[in-house]
């Protein structure tokens, strides 16, 4: 339960430089984006994203049943911390 | 004409949200989940439902926010369909995460880590 | 310089995941794509990546000068071979 | 008409490295190189050293993929104009680290790492 949090700043870590970067994206593109390209796009940037941070975010939770341990869960947690510095 | 009205209103709303005008956001997505639902466009309703969601989530309305982006999973089952579902799922668990509540945001991150891999 | 391997290891695992989903967006997006929308889509996948996994590369040099040490350093390697299984 | 055919060089180029028919994007991009300097393009002259690297490197032949990675680097002092160098710090890196001397690999990453917050 320490890692939710945690889990809570990455995304949002994430989310910060997802959209500033779809932002810039479609400001390239001009006006009059299809839509269809502006959905391809937005999915572009969200799978990416997602398909990132699925290991991370897995790695945080502990569910007990498995081979993962609560202290390579919370050295997991650390380390995130510091790689993207999540706790200032 | 109905469609007109609701695809600028959630646009409208969004650009309130960016500018952190979360009151004004909130009732443009207010309008919108009306004429969606009027308009029986599901899609469209979800938008609003998760711009209504965010608007009080940043206003500190956890529980508020918590109701609308669960009727996005809500609308998901109804129509059978899981856009927006990762989504909510974690949107929800942040909400739980800052009222304190770490296990059942622990439960709405599972499912949302669940769905990370999936499009 | 041990972790080395895993700098070069962890970039093919983002590329891969960014080629799959350009990808999907560009066969999304239908022929003739404008060029200045391919390369806003291009830039858009490169620049979430990279400023993506800007903080667990810098935190898997370790320089000796700041206050970044060899163990912390080698702690986010063993996190990042763990949580993105760098190692199979 | 040589632009023309440039692009299609490009492009064949990358599709062959793709279904990873390496020798055969190794011509193609060879072909487009030439191209690329008879009508002074340094844009394409870059994806074209940048494929020729990609080639060579799948190939496992490290040493000479280096070379064409480098020559990116080179075309952007040449033209005060640094895209693609990112990319080209981190593959010329990669190269390194796959002939073991990790001493070099590692300073060409300092390299790449502290362009990856640049645009």
């Amino acid at each position: 339960l320490e890692t939710v949090p945690t889990i809570k700043k990455l995304r949002a870590y994430a989310e910060r430089i997802r959209m500033a970067e779809l932002e810039k994206c479609l400001s390239k593109m001009g006006d009059d984006i299809p839509k269809k390209t502006r959905k391809a796009v937005e999915d572009l940037s969200r799978g990416i994203v997602n398909k990132l941070l699925h290991g991370p975010m897995q790695h945080l939770r502990c569910d007990g049943s498995d081979s993962r341990t609560l202290s390579e869960t919370l050295e997991n947690m650390h380390a995130l911390n510091r790689m993207f510095s999540l706790d200032t | 004409p109905k469609k007109h009205e609701l695809i600028s209103r959630l646009k409208t709303g969004k650009n309130f949200l960016r500018n952190q005008e979360l009151e004004k956001a909130f009732m443009e997505f207010k309008t919108a989940l009306e004429l969606a639902q009027n308009l029986k466009d599901p899609t469209e309703e979800k938008k609003a439902a998760r711009g209504l969601g965010a608007s009080l989530q940043r206003q500190g309305k956890y529980r508020e926010a918590i109701k609308y982006h669960s009727m996005v999973l809500a609308i998901s089952q109804r129509e059978g369909e899981d856009s927006g579902n990762t989504e909510a799922y974690g949107a929800i668990a942040d909400c739980y995460t800052e009222l304190g509540d770490l296990e059942r945001a622990g439960k709405f991150y599972d499912k949302y880590i669940s769905r990370l891999e999936t499009d």
